[in-house]
This record gives C-alpha cells, structure tokens and sequence, in this order.
C-alpha cells in the first residue's frame, strides 16, 4: 500500500518537475512547482515526518513561491518574453542532466540493500526533532540568525534605490 | 664570522647605498666594495691550505624542516670569493657618470655582490637555493632597466629560462633532502650521502634535474640562446656581472653540488655532457668567426670557453677540475676586461659594429695595448692567463677520452680565429668615420683596465698561487667518490 | 566562540551604526573590534575547546581564524576609503563582519551541519557584495554569476553531504571518520566524497569548477574581489582540508588521483589563461585560480606538512595578493583603467608602488626571498615527500608561465617611459596596509618560522 | 759559470719591458743602444758557456710553475751542446740583425715599439730553445709565434700586411694544437714533460711502439706549422709582409727552425718510431721540392727567398728524417748565416730602392750597390751549395744520409739543390747584373750606411766560414759540430742503429754529382737572364701552365680559401642563422609562442556565459564520477 | 521489496537522484534565471527527501533538523538571489542569462 503510495507521489514529483522546467510560461513553471513540492511533502508524510512536511509547504510552497511570484510580477514577466535557447542547446543540456543523473544513478545503485518502514519511526515527530534542535544543534541555529540577517541586510541593500 | 661579515657588509651598503646623496653615490659604492674586496683579500692571504671548510658558521633556521644558515669557505669557495670582491669594485669603478638613476643601479650591484658571495659559501641546499635566486633579481633589474633596445624580451626571456632550470634543481634538491638520513637536513655532507645512497636511475634522473640548472646558467650548448641575446642587450656592468661571475656560479654549483651528489650520475652520463659540453665549444666558437657585433661575438666566445671548463669539469680528474677553477678565475677577469674595452669603444664611437670601426690603435694605443693582452690571455696564450687552465682542461678532457681531448683541442684554433679577426678589424688598419676622432684610455679606465691586465699576467705566471689553493679541496672532492 | 560572539555583535553594531548616524566612528569601532577579536582567539591558542560538539576550537582553528582576522583587519584598512564614498558603508562592513563569522565557522566547524552554514553565510554575504556596485553591469553580472554557479554548486555540496549522512548516519566529524573507518558502504560514501569535493573545489576555485573566479573576480568591486582571493580563498581551502584530513583520509587512494587531475587542469588553465590578459584584475583573479592549484597540492598530498603548507600559503598568498589590489586599487582609481598600461612608467614618481607592487608580484611568482617562493616550496616538499613528484614538476611548468605574466607587470612598471610625472596619491591607510603587507611577505619569506612555527 | 746562462734570456726580456714602458719617451738611439746591448750581453753570456759546455747537461731550476697532483711544470731551463749552438745562432745572428735594424728602422715613427717586440721575441726564442720541458718549449714556442704575428703586422695599418700576421698565427695555432696535444700525451705516457724524465723512461719502450709514433706524429705537426712545412707552408711567404730584419731574424734565422730544434731534441722519440721518421723525411723532401719549383718563378724578392727557406726547412727535416740530427742542426747554423744574410742584403736592396721589391723593375744594381751585391753573391753561393761556402758542407752532408737510407729522398734532394741554384742565381742575375729597369726619375739608387753593410759583412764571412766546423771525415775534416753534439745525439742514434755514411768514396762521388749538377744550373740562369737578359714578364700576360701554376703557389692559397676559410664562414652564418636562430632559439621561443596562442585559445573557453560555465560543471561532475566509480 | 509495507532505499535514492536530475537539467535548459533559480530549488528539494529518507533508515532525527537548515539556506539564498536577479534586471531590463556576458575571456 505504502509502496504504491510512494510511487504515485513520486511519479507525480518528476512529472511537475519535468514540466516546471519544459513549461513556457514562468507562472506555469512556478504552480508546477508548487506541486512538486506538494508531493516531496507527501513523500515526507510517508517517511513519518509529519512536521517537516508542514514546514516544507509552508515555507516551500508558501514563502518562498509566492516571493518569485512576486518577483515574476515585479518584472512583469508573465508572457513569454524568453527568449529560447536553440535546439542544439537544449539537446547537449538534455543529454548533461541525463548523463549526470545516468552517472549518478548508477554509481548509488547497488552501493547498498537497505530498506524502509514507512510510518514506524518517530525521528520525525515534532518533539523529537524539538529536543535534537535546540539541544544538540543550538549552535547552528544561532548560526544561522547571522545568516539571515546577512540574507536580509544583503537584500535590503540591494534592494533600495541609493540616494543621490 | 668573517663571511657574515662580508655579507652582511656588502648587504647593508647595498641599503644604505639608495640613500647616499647622488653626488657620492658613486664613491660610497667603490669605497665600500673596495673594503670588501681588501677584507677578502686579507681572508685569501691568512686561507689555511687544507681541505676543510673554514669559517664556518651554522644557524638553526628553520628548524622544523632542519634547513640551516650554514656557510663556510674551502680553497675551492675562497677563490671564486676573490673573484666576485675582486670584480665588483673594477665592475661599479666602471660605470659611467651619466648612468641614469645611479644609485639604483650601485645598489644593485652591491646587492648582487652579496648574493655572489652567498652562492659561494653555502654550505646548506636551501641557503644555496635561495642565493642562486637571489642572485638573479638584481641582474634582472640591471638588464631591465639600463639595457639596451630589445631589452624587455630579452631580459623575461633570461629570467625564465634560467628559472626553468633552477626549478628543476629544486626539484631535485627537496628530493634529495628527503632522502636524507635520520633528521631530515639540507646539510651539504647529509645530502652527498643521501645523494650516493640513491639507485643508479633515480641518480641518472636527479643529474639531468640538475645539469638543467648549472647548465642554463653556464651556459651549454644547447641551452645558451638566452646568453648572447642578454649579453648584447644589458648594460656593460651587468654583461660583465653575468660573464665575469654569475656564470661561475653554474660551474661552482657543477663542483660544490652536483657531482659529489650524485656521482653514478655523472659516471652514467658524463659522456653525453662532456659531448654536450664540447659540441659547444665547437659551436660557439664557429658561430663567432662571422658575428658583427662585439659583445655578440665575445658573447659566443664566453659559451665556447665555458664548453670547455665544463668538459673539464665533467671528466673529473684533478687535471680537469683544477683546470676548471683555474680557468673560471681567468675567464672571469678575462672577460670583464674585454667587455670593458666594449663598453669603451662603444662610448666613443656608439657602435658596437666591427666593420664600422678599425684604426683604433693609431688613435689609442693604450686601449690596443691592453686590449690585446686581455684578449691573449682569451686565447690562452702561455703565460697569459688563459693558458693553465686550458692546458689542463683539455689535458683533464684528453685524459677521460682521446678523442674529445683531440676534438675539444680544436678551441685554441678556434679561439684565435675569431678574437684575432676582431682585433684586426676594430683596433688595426686604417681608421673609419666612427674612430676619427676616438681618445685614448682615461685615467679612471685605466684605473679599471690594469688591475686586469696584471691579473692576467700574473695568473699566466705563477698559476700555482691560485691552484695550491684549491688543491686540497678538489682532493678531497676526488677521494670522495 | 568568543570570536563569533565578537564578530556578531560587531556586524550588529555595523548596522545599528546607520539608525544612530554613528558612521564616522564605525571605522576605529571595527578595527577594536577585529583587534580584541583576534586577542581572544590567539588566547585559545593550545587550549582546545568543543562548542555542543558543533565546533573544535583546536589550533587549527585558531591560527586560520588569527589568520583571517589579521588579513581581514588588512583588509578594512584598504577598503575603507572605498566604501566611504558609498552610501551604504554600514550595510557592507555589517555583510563583512558576518561573512567572517561564516569564514571563522569555516576552520572551526566539528559538524557538516556548520560547515553547510559556514560556507553559506560567507557564500550569502559575498554575493551580495559582489553585487553591491548597484548601477555597475559588471558588478551586477558578477554577483549574479556568482550566485547562480554558487547555489548550484551547493546542490551538489549539500548531495555530497546527505550521501555521507546516509552512509555513516551522523553530519559529527568524528562519527563520520569512525563510521566509514569501518569500511561500510564505500560506494556510497565515495560518491558523496568526490560530490563534497566537487562542491568545495567550486568554492575554493579548482578547474573545472572555476569558471566563475575570473568573471566574478573582474566585474566585482577590487574591494570585494581583494576580499574574495584572500579571505573566502584561505577559509575555503581551511574548511576544505580540515574535512578531508579529518573525515576521508582513508579513502584518500580514491579521491587524490581525482584531486590531482584537477590540480593540474587548474594549474594549466589558470597560468595559460593569465598570460594573455590586459587587465591587471583580470590576470590577478586567473593567478588566483592558479594559486588554488598549487595550494590543492598540498591537499593532494596529504600528510602531517600539509597543514603547514595551507596555512603558510594561504596566508602569505593572501597577504601578497591583499598587497597586489591595494595598489591595484589605487592605480586604476588614479588612471580610471585597470589595464596594465595604466602601470606602464610609475616606478619613478612612485616609488613605494612600485617597489611594493615589485614584491607582491615576485611573492606570486615565487620568486625569493619573498614569501611566495617558501609557499611554493613547501607545497612542493609536501607533495615530492608524498610521491608525487610528477605533480610537483607539472607544477614547475606552470611555475615559470606565471613568471611570465607577473613579470610582465614589473616590466610595465620599469620599463615605459614616464607619459607623466604626477605622483600618485596614496593615502595614509592605503601606505600603512602597503608597508605591512611588504615587510610581512619578506619577513615570513626569510623567516617562514614566523608562521610555521605554530603548528 | 754555466749558472750565469741561466740569465740569458732575461736581458732581452728587461730589454722589452724598458722599452715597452717608456716606449716614446725614450729617444730612438738610447733604444736602439739598449736593445742592441741587451742582446750583446745575451751573446756573450751565450758564447762563455758555449766555451765552457763540453758535452755536459745541467738544469738550472728558476722558480715552480704549475702543480696539480702528480702533474707539474715548472721554469727550468736546460744548458746542454744542443741549446748552447742555437742560443749562439739566436743571440749572434740577432744583435747582428738588431744592428742592421737601426739603419733600417730609422725614419720609422713606431721605432721604438720595433725594438722591443725584437726583443721580446728574442727573449721567447731563448727560452724556446733553453726549456727543460716541452711544456716550457711549448711557452717559447707560442711567445714566438705572437712575436711573428706583432711583427708581421707591424705596418698595421695595411690590410693585407694583417692577414698576413693573422694567418701566420692561426696557421702555427694548427701546429700547435697538434705541438699540444703531443705535450698531453706525453704526461699520460711519461708522467712529466721533462726531457730529462721523458728520455730516461723512453728507453723502456720498443721501436716502433704505436704511443711513441702518435706522440711524435703530433709533435711534428707542431713543427710543421712552426717550420713550415706541406700543408702549413703558405703563411711563411706572406710573412715578408713584416720589416725584412724581421723576415731575416724570425722568418729565415731562428724562429722557424724551432720545429727543427723540437724535432731534434726529441731525437730518441723520433729514433724509437720508425714511422714518423720516414714522414718527418718525406715532408721534408717533397717541401724542400715543392717550395723551390715555387720560387723558380717568384718576382718579388723576399718571396722568392722566403719560399728558399721553406725549401730549405724541407731539407732539415730531411736530415732529421733520415736520422742526420746534427747535419741538420749544421745546416740550421749555416743556414741562419747564409739567409739572415740574403734577407738583409734583400732590405739594403728594398731600402735602396725606397721600397721597391719587385725584381722586374731592378737590375744593374751592381754598381749601386757593391757591398750588398758581393754579399749578396756569398749568400748565393753559400745556398747554392759551392765548396767552400758554409752551405756546401751542411747540405751535402744531409744529402749523404739521405742517400744511405733512401735513394728516393735523396734524388728529389738533388733535385730540389739543382733548381735551388738556378733561382738564387736567377734572383742574383736579375737584381745586380744587367741595366736598372725601375723608373730612375724617381728612385735613385744608393748603398745602404754602415750600420747596415757591416753586419752584412759580417755575416757574409761567417757564410763563408761557417761551413768549416762541419768539414766532414772523408774531407779531411774533423766534423767537430757533430761531435760536439754527439752527447745529445748519441742515445738517439744508438736506437736507430743507422748505417754510418756509406764509405769515403762514394761520399766524394756523391758530392762531385751535387757540385757539377749545381754548376749546371747556375749556367742555366746564367745564359737565361745573363747572355739573354730575359725578364720575367709583367702581370697579366698569358703564363706557359706550369710557369702560371708555379707563379701562383699551386693556387695553394685558393684551395685553402675554397676549402677551409670561406665554407667555414658559411657554416658560421649557416650555423647561426638556421641552428642557432631557427632550430634551438626557436624550440625555445616556440614554447613561449605555444604558451601565448594557447592561452589565446583558452580565452574562448571563457565565454562569458553562465550556461556554458554550467555545462563545464556539470559534465566535469559526470566525468569524475564516472571515472572513479563506473 | 516483498513486503509492501518496506520501501527499499534504493528507490528514494533513484527518485531523489531523478528529481536533482531534473533540476539540472533545468539550469541548463532554461535561459530565464527565475525558472534557473526554481531549478536549483527543485536540486534543494531533491536532497532534502534523500535526508528524510536516510534520517528514517537510521532513524536519527538529525537528518529532519539538517533539513531545515537545508530549507533556512535555501530561503536566505534565494532571497538574496531574487534581490540580486532584481537589480540586474533594473539594468538591463531581461532575466536572460545569455545577455550576461560582458565578463569574458
């Protein structure tokens, strides 16, 4: 049952996928993404990470797609201004990825036997993770308040016009 | 003491030299390279004859990788020693006053001195490398900023080429310490051990490592081209640092470093060196007979000497190698003299070119005169400098092989063809337009010029003042392998 | 941690500064800041401390952090009169300070978790800074190709990481070493090795992950590119080498073959390419990628020296390169040309550029008595002492190509004659950072004790 | 007293460096006095030990030289029989020449310099032929050769008078080198280059013995080149370019016969190797030949004595060839007599004549010219070989050896003394007798002062006397040349185990053919240039081929020039602009080019896109993956 | 995989592998640097179920936390890449990557 699960959830994952990348328009590519990540999430629900599923649609879905929407809008990019790359092009970047993941696959596959029970552990749930987070990784959480503010003062930056 | 002394002596005039007023920038330089020259001389004189090194100093300098500062002088150091303090003062007394930015240029040449002494009593690979590099930035300078035309590619291509062949050396040299035993240590005596202790292949390997350097810096055939480019293109003062002295440190380097090393090495393939070596002499020396331009011709006449105390050297008998130090003193002095009448014949005329000039001696017969002593002693006639070191050189040659004694012979033909061409051409017959109005030898030349001369003659006759010197050393050196 | 706390705190300071209009006194502020920072780390010196397991305060640590911090405190001297003229300086010396938190997270990190926000806080703050001449193109392309090329080299960095998660089950250094020293799962660990190389051979610059060094490098502020070849440059391969020595030295036989491959297409692309450039920026952000070739070597052959051969190159390599865009720099403000002719002639109105240019130049080149040739040295004693000679002596060649452009620099500088008279100005920070940068890459070339002495 | 020897080549060296120093401050006849007397001391010095030599050998040890290891030479000279005739010949004949060169050199502005390059190589050739060791000799040997150049050249100004000094010296550098190669063998073979040692040790080795032959094949190219000899012969006849004292003194007396002293004091080497003492002859004698079908037809009157004393050289090596070492020392003495003569009379002809040299244009010169002419008639006949002159009783003496061992050599020996006769005396004929066919307008004719016509005088007696010394045993004489040499010469002859002459009669016979055959060709230049007054023709008319190929040296020179000089030069240029410049300069520059068009094209890798870049990555993550785990 | 009930890591890993995949093959095949940047979010994505799915093997919740910091750095860098994306379209008035290509060669 779990097993199907995955696959329909998988299959779903690369088929928006592939169309977040083969779609023209950048809107389309960008609700396609939103579905792949819907599907990573309900990956993550499979793997008993319950929380992390929440987080990944709130911040994946949520935050960060409605920011390149914004962006998207911003600069008015809602029709199709790109230019395309010629066909060449996009066979050498088909057949890279290919080969990469081609090369990838192959040289993981067989590394190891090792299976999954789905729904058995309870490393996901929010309590858990609670204690290793601000337990164990209290450092790097904190570290990663600089990196934030970095991000944000970066973006601010950037962002403002300067006064001249 | 007394050789940190005279580095560190020659070091910081070499400083204090940039901020000498312009006015006695050139006196500062002279007087204090003339200390230096006294101070080795009196070194010279009190040299105890034996085989050991004298003077030795050892520093830890850095410890973590057992390199020392450690220098120290044998009979074989203190000559070339004589040779650099005995050079540079004549060398800086040389320079014209209307050089530009002439403090620079003293500085550097004082500079230089310093690197010259250090090349010639480290007693560390790594102080040794550091020396051998050193030495090189000066020169470069020198050449870079008062040379002449074509000076930018020349000069790169100089430094590169010598580069090339230092590289490889300190390939050699951080293998060779690795091999050391025990502690590793730079220490000469550790790396001849670690050095005889190697196969016979990875010797074979280390020796063309090595050949690559001294042999660039000589230079041998095949690996000259940068040498008459340079020669013609540099400054005179830096011409005759290069010919006078720095190529001596390619021959040092042969005898000091190498061969005690690495002697299945040169057993192995002393043979092609030696060909190498002679080919050169041959070469070189026939590529002069037709050269227009005097400092080319010498230029070529410098690669087909130094063919021959490197075939000297590489025979390695006491004949060959005394030879060979005995003839890098008098090539030395040979050649500054010479390039100096150049650099003369040049300020008054503004050519270098033989078939422009001719009738010099009508007008200065002075300059001819001791022009044609120095270049005696250039084609080794006897009592001339010139003479013992060739005699033995192609005897210690003769001796390793018949044939390249025969064939390496053929320089002291060679030799006088092209030297005498250019004497009849520049100093006799008639005068041309260019030497119409040439003046005779100033006080201040012939303050540089008679020192070489009396050099010449004196090592011409009485070589054993010099040879008994390194004597013990080259035994030792032959009854180490 | 002291130093992060310090460093933190000054980068939030940085920013307050611009609310409470306390910008004239932010300079001093900073250096105290650095000053103290670099007080309390040295004092850590030989007393080793774990943070939550997260970060080893060994003395690894310490001394690359001493080491950033000096260049860093370098470094705001040289640029300070550039950002003056900004009217964010705030927003930069905050974006500075944090990323040297991110480059103190770098040397120090005990968990693939800080390393990833170690390499990211630094990445994060140096795109930005890339960027930050807003209405410059150039700066605009090179923030954003730097960007992009760097997020997506963290893809892989972070594959890398999960792949070495999934093997040993932990992101703590010390577990992963233990793990994988039982010899599990080598496949799958030696694919997340060769990814996690791939990913910090991205950030350090290694051929053929370098392609974004000389555009970034060239369209970037020279403040910011100063800041990139030797701050980001020294934490990079600090980080790179703390993980493999401590993490995969025994796969070494499977990746230093790769690694080596890699050093010498570096080495070849980053010497061949220099030598044709007309810029001086250009050619340095090429010698840049050269020099992560050579220091890699050091990788390659990885021993108990090698560690002394990253730090002494690293940071000898930074001082010379800080040394070379400092008066870079100035030059190319005076001239308005970062071209090479801009050098042609100044030796004789300004002799301290040229002299220190000189040295800096024959530092890069690894010429002695200066610093670069004992850098170059001892990669070379590590690598021939590991065996691998025939690196060493592809190395020699790309040696003597480098001399070839740095040289051309030198003769720019001696040999056309003067087109004009007028000194350049140099102002007191900008002499002060020159005279140090000078007096260091002799004096460690003469005495390399000076730095090697502490590990 | 032998000791005081020791000094003599010091005096003319002092000689040179006073004068050399002071050079113009010095007025001329306070250097002409200095240097003259300086050579007198020598002499008298020299003539005090040749009194006191009496077949003994001493070394006298001056000072070390060079040591290394086992090698050593050192400042030795050697006083024996052998070095005390030529230390007589060298100082005698040259204060004789010094003398006759005040008057020669007067009016020349470069006087002074003269002198002392006289007697700087007077000093070389002392020590030339006082050294106790090859290597010493080798110094002398090189000295002289230097000398010759700077005097060959002295007019230096002419271009032709510098090739010509040029040429002297690069053709004795030939010798040279073969002179030391000679030298380094010895050392490998004896361990020393003393004679002393040498000759000890020698005894231990066989006839024949192939080191002994190729140590002393190269020591006589060495003399060949000093002496010479086929195929080093050509610089001597362009040597005359130098002042005729000089061609007297150096060019004709002593310098040239070094090869012979060389030769001869090797003698037991020589005598140990069969071989080389048959090519030693037969250079000899086909020089001696060849060199005088030269001068039959020589127009200019050093050239045709030059070309007689490379004939005559060719007859030394002869002697020395067929073992005769002291007919051939004989005939070095006789012969510095009779041509230091002729060369003398030659230059009071030339300054006569105001620089005129060529025969065609003299004549009749009789009358002008009584004491030249008469001496110049001794010299004559003294070469010719007329009983009782002094080169009747050395030459035949050579001729009687060579007949004993090789009919052959001593056939072509007649030969050579047959055409010998006929151009001295056709050189003699067309300068005194007949009518002056120069242009008398301008040059007038006149004998030469004292101080030149006397050491003509003087040497014309001792041509004339001279020979005596060497009255050979079937004469009646007590050859007392030979036995004063015998203590040097003896150990050699003793190797050889020559047949001593071949009996009193057929040594007579042989002399009565030499005579009358010298007779007849005097006859024939008589009734050539006497009864018909025949004069050669001038330059440019159409030459019989053998006359042309005479006239012309064979073309000796041009075959050189073909062969040697120019394609030298060629490969000079050839060597320089095609090796040099295009094949190791351009491996070299190549590589920088390399580097430069590579790095060219490395630029275009750099695109600039970020997609390419990208590429880059991720087929280099493909690559690298799939190497190391694929 | 008899049991329905057990996933074989092996499929995690292939899917995670398909969908980083894709992602590249997204960076390389677009030219707009909004759909580039969604790709690299796509890579991110891929890596972060890869954590999940080791985190549940080992069942160590370490690889969840990594995961958000995964996600933290994924935000702060695409914040910052939006910004910059912004100021270079304030310039040159495209998101074409190809049209940055001034710094070359």
């Amino acid at each position: 049952m779990t097993l199907y699960l995955f696959l329909i959830l998988g299959f779903f994952a690369v088929l928006s996928a592939l169309m977040v990348v083969f779609s023209k328009n950048p809107i389309h590519s960008i609700l396609y993404l939103v579905l792949t990540f819907f599907a990573i999430a309900g990956e993550y629900v499979l793997l008993n990470a319950q929380f992390l599923a929440i987080v990944n649609i709130i911040v994946y879905a949520g935050a960060i797609m409605v920011l390149f929407l914004f962006v998207v809008m911003l600069l008015n990019l809602n029709h199709e201004t790109e230019p395309h790359k010629s066909m060449l092009r996009k066979l050498i970047a088909v057949i890279a990825a290919g080969l990469l993941m081609v090369v990838l696959v192959g040289s993981l596959k067989g590394a190891d036997t090792m299976a999954i029970q789905p729904f058995s552990h309870n490393a996901g749930l929010i309590e858990n993770l609670g204690k290793v987070l601000f337990d164990q990784f209290l450092l790097p959480f904190e570290v990663s308040a600089v990196l934030f503010l970095a991000a944000m003062v970066g973006a601010v930056m950037l962002g403002k016009k300067d006064i001249k | 003491m007394p050789i940190i002394a005279l580095l560190i002596f020659t070091f910081a005039t070499a400083l204090i030299g940039l901020f000498i007023p312009i006015r006695y920038g050139n006196r500062f330089a002279f007087i204090s390279s003339l200390i230096v020259f006294i101070y080795s001389l009196y070194l010279f004189c009190t040299f105890p004859i034996t085989a050991d090194f004298q003077y030795v100093v050892d520093y830890s300098w850095i410890q973590s990788l057992g390199i020392h500062f450690k220098v120290g002088m044998d009979g074989i150091s203190v000559l070339l020693v004589m040779l650099t303090t005995f050079l540079t003062p004549l060398i800086i007394f040389s320079v014209r006053k209307s050089e530009p930015r002439p403090r620079a240029f003293y500085s550097l040449l004082l500079f230089m001195e310093m690197a010259l002494i250090g090349v010639f009593v480290s007693m560390d690979g790594f102080l040794f490398y550091i020396f051998w590099e050193i030495a090189l930035i000066p020169i470069y300078f020198i050449c870079l900023l008062w040379g002449g035309k074509d000076r930018v590619r020349i000069t790169l291509k100089f430094f590169i080429y010598t580069l090339t062949g230092s590289l490889f050396m300190l390939v050699g040299l951080i293998y060779l310490y690795l091999h050391t035993p025990g502690e590793h240590s730079f220490d000469i005596q550790a790396l001849y051990t670690a050095g005889k202790s190697l196969s016979a292949h990875a010797q074979c390997i280390l020796f063309w490592f090595f050949f690559l350097a001294f042999g660039i810096k000589m230079p041998i055939f095949p690996l000259h081209t940068w040498q008459p480019d340079t020669y013609s293109d540099a400054p005179t003062q830096g011409t005759m640092m290069l010919s006078g002295i720095m190529l001596k440190m390619g021959i040092y380097g042969l005898i000091r470093w190498m061969i005690p090393m690495l002697p299945v090495g040169l057993s192995q393939n002393a043979q092609y060196v030696m060909w190498l070596s002679i080919a050169g002499v041959l070469y070189a020396g026939i590529i002069a007979f037709t050269r227009k331009d005097m400092k080319r011709l010498l230029a070529y006449s410098s690669i087909s000497h130094v063919g021959l105390i490197a075939a000297g050297i590489f025979a390695f008998n006491g004949q060959g190698l005394q030879g060979g130090i005995i003839q890098m003193l008098s090539h030395g002095i040979n050649v500054v003299g010479l390039f100096f009448v150049v650099d003369i014949i040049q300020s008054r005329t503004g050519t270098r070119d033989i078939a422009s000039l001719g009738g010099i001696r009508l007008k200065a017969p002075y300059l001819a005169t001791v022009f044609a002593i120095i270049m005696l002693g250039a084609v080794a006639l006897p009592l001339t400098d010139g003479f013992p070191g060739e005699f033995l050189l192609i005897s210690g040659v003769f001796k390793f092989e018949n044939i390249m004694g025969a064939v390496v012979g053929l320089t002291i033909i060679i030799g006088a063809v092209y030297m005498f061409r250019m004497y009849q051409r520049t100093i006799l017959g008639e005068t041309s337009l260019a030497t119409e109005n040439f003046t005779d030898l100033t006080a201040g030349e012939k303050a540089v010029l008679i020192p070489i001369v009396i050099m010449v003659i004196l090592i011409g006759v009485c070589p054993n003042l010099f040879l008994k010197v390194s004597e013990p050393a080259i035994l030792k050196l032959l009854g180490g392998i | 941690m002291n130093t992060l706390i310090i460093l933190s705190a000054l980068g939030v300071v940085a920013l307050f500064a611009e609310i409470f209009r306390f910008r004239k006194g932010l300079f001093p502020l900073i250096l105290i800041g650095l000053a103290a920072a670099f007080f309390f780390t040295a004092k850590e010196y030989n007393h080793p401390q774990v943070f939550f397991g997260m970060m080893n305060f060994d003395n690894y640590a310490v001394i690359f952090s001493c080491a950033i911090l000096i260049i860093a405190f370098l470094w705001f001297m040289m640029a300070k009169n550039y950002f003056l003229q900004e009217t964010s300086v705030t927003d930069h010396f905050a974006l500075i300070l944090f990323s040297l938190v991110g480059a103190v997270v770098m040397v120090s990190f005990n968990n693939l978790t800080m390393l990833f926000l170690g390499i990211e806080i630094l990445s994060v703050s140096v795109y930005v800074l890339a960027a930050s001449d807003k209405t410059n193109v150039m700066s605009n392309e090179s923030g954003f190709k730097y960007f992009l090329m760097g997020s997506f080299a963290t893809g892989f960095l972070l594959f890398g990481i999960t792949l070495i998660y999934g093997v040993t089950g932990s992101f703590d250094l010390t577990t992963i070493q233990h793990n994988l020293s039982t010899g599990r799962e080598t496949y799958m660990a030696l694919a997340g090795v060769l990814l996690l190389m791939i990913g910090l051979g991205f950030k350090s610059s290694l051929a053929p992950f370098h392609f974004w060094a000389p555009d970034v490098y060239e369209g970037a502020p020279t403040t910011v590119t100063t800041y990139m070849a030797t701050v980001v440059k020294t934490a990079a391969f600090a980080a790179f080498y703390r993980l493999f020595s401590l993490c995969f030295w025994q796969l070494a036989a499977h990746w230093t073959d790769v690694l080596s491959w890699m050093v010498v297409l570096t080495l070849f692309i980053g010497n061949v390419s220099a030598v044709r450039q007309r810029s001086v920026k250009r050619m340095l952000a090429y010698s840049s990628v050269a020099h992560a070739g050579y220091i890699a070597i050091a990788i390659v052959a990885m021993s108990v020296p090698s560690t002394c051969a990253i730090l002494y190159y690293t940071f000898t390599y930074s001082i010379s390169s800080l040394s070379a865009f400092t008066i870079l720099f100035i030059v190319s403000r005076h001239k308005g040309s970062k071209d090479i002719s801009a050098f042609e002639g100044m030796s004789k109105a300004n002799p301290l550029l040229s002299f220190t240019m000189t040295v800096a130049m024959l530092s890069l080149a690894g010429i002695p008595p200066t610093a670069g040739f004992f850098a170059k040295y001892y990669v070379f004693y590590t690598a021939i002492n590991h065996g691998f000679t025939w690196l060493v002596l592809v190395a020699v060649l790309a040696a003597l190509v480098g001399i070839y452009y740095y040289f051309r620099v030198i003769i720019a500088i001696y040999f056309k004659p003067e087109q004009q008279l007028v000194p350049i100005k140099v102002g007191p920070l900008h002499r002060t950072v020159l005279i140090i940068t000078t007096i260091l890459t002799l004096l460690f070339g003469l005495f390399p004790n000076l730095v090697l002495g502490w590990l | 007293m032998l000791q005081y020897a020791a000094l003599i080549p010091f005096f003319p060296l002092a000689g040179f460096i006073i004068l050399g120093l002071l050079n113009k401050r010095l007025p001329k006849n306070l250097a002409a006095v200095i240097a003259c007397g300086m050579l007198l001391i020598s002499f008298g010095l020299a003539l005090g030990m040749f009194m006191n030599i009496s077949g003994q050998s001493q070394e006298v040890q001056l000072a070390p030289w060079i040591n290394v290891g086992s090698f050593s030479a050192s400042f030795t000279f050697l006083l024996d029989p052998l070095s005390s005739i030529f230390l007589m010949i060298i100082t005698g004949v040259g204060f004789l020449i010094h003398v006759y060169s005040i008057g020669y050199m007067h009016d020349d502005e470069k006087h002074n310099i003269f002198f002392a390059y006289l007697n700087l190589f007077v000093f070389f050739m002392l020590v030339l032929v006082m050294a106790s060791s090859y290597l010493l000799m080798f110094v002398g040997w090189e000295g002289v050769g230097l000398c010759s150049y700077l005097l060959i050249g002295f007019w230096f100004k002419n271009k032709a008078y510098n090739d010509a000094a040029k040429k002297a010296f690069i053709m004795n550098r030939i010798g040279d080198l073969g002179f030391l190669l000679g030298i380094i063998l010895l050392f490998i073979t004896f361990g020393s280059s003393d004679y002393h040692t040498i000759f000890t040790k020698a005894n231990g080795f066989m006839s024949g013995d192939a080191m002994i032959t190729t140590i002393t094949l190269l020591l006589f190219v060495g003399a060949m080149g000093k002496s010479a000899q086929i195929p080093l012969y050509t610089w001597l006849p362009d040597a005359m370019a130098g002042p005729t004292p000089v061609s007297a003194l150096i060019h004709a007396a002593t310098m040239v016969t070094a090869g012979i002293y060389m030769v001869a004091r090797s003698g037991i080497l020589y005598a140990l190797s069969p071989i080389s003492m048959y090519v030693v002859a037969l250079v000899g004698v086909v020089t001696a030949v060849f060199a005088a079908t030269i001068a039959l037809t020589q127009n200019d009157i050093k050239k045709v004595l030059a070309y007689s004393t490379v004939s005559q050289l060719g007859y030394m090596f002869l002697g020395l060839g067929v073992g005769a070492f002291s007919a051939s020392v004989f005939h070095v003495m006789t012969h510095a007599f009779f041509k230091a003569l002729l060369f003398l009379c030659a230059g009071s002809v030339i300054h006569g004549l105001a620089g005129e040299q060529d025969i065609r244009h003299m004549g009749g010169l009789r009358k002008k010219l009584p004491i030249t002419f008469i001496t110049f008639l001794i010299g004559t006949l003294a070469i010719a070989g007329i009983p009782p002159f002094a080169g009747f009783f050395s030459k035949d003496e050579i001729l009687i050896h060579a007949y004993s061992s090789n009919k052959l050599f001593w056939a072509l020996g007649m030969l050579g003394s047959m055409m010998t006769a006929f151009y001295m005396f056709r050189l003699l004929f067309l300068t005194f007798s007949g009518t002056y066919r120069g242009d008398s307008h301008k040059v007038h004719p006149h004998e030469s002062p004292k101080v030149m016509t006397v050491p003509l005088i003087i040497l014309a007696i001792l041509s004339t006397i001279g020979g005596f010394v060497g009255v050979p045993e079937s004469l009646g004489g007590t050859s007392q040349i030979s036995k004063f040499l015998d203590p040097v010469f003896k150990p050699a002859q003793a190797k050889m185990m020559m047949v001593e002459g071949s009996g009193g009669v057929s040594e007579m016979m042989l002399m009565g053919i030499t005579i009358t055959v010298v007779l007849i060709s005097i006859f024939a230049a008589w009734y050539m240039y006497v009864s018909r007054k025949s004069v050669p023709v001038s330059e440019g008319t159409k030459l019989p081929f053998f006359t042309k190929l005479s006239y012309h040296n064979f073309y000796v020179d041009e075959i050189y020039s073909a062969l040697i000089t120019k394609p030298l030069d060629k490969i000079s240029e050839l060597l320089k602009n095609i090796i040099e410049n295009k094949v190791i300069d351009g491996v070299v520059n190549a590589s920088g080019k390399v580097t430069e068009w590579v790095s060219g094209l490395m630029r275009f890798v750099q695109t600039g896109n970020v997609d390419f870049y990208l590429l880059a990555m991720v087929v280099g993550i493909a690559l690298i993956i799939f190497l190391k785990l694929m | 995989m008899g049991d329905l009930k057990t996933i074989p890591m092996d499929w995690y890993l292939l899917l995670s592998t398909i969908l980083f995949s894709i992602g590249v093959m997204g960076v390389l095949f677009r030219r707009n640097a909004i759909i580039i940047f969604m790709s690299i979010e796509l890579m991110l994505n891929a890596v972060n179920l890869l954590l999940v799915a080791f985190s549940a093997y080992h069942n160590d919740a370490n690889g969840q936390v990594f995961v958000f910091f995964t996600m933290a750095v994924a935000a702060a860098e695409i914040a910052v890449g939006l910004a910059i994306l912004v100021v270079v379209y304030r310039n040159t008035k495209s998101t074409d990557i190809d049209v940055l290509n001034r710094l070359k060669g």
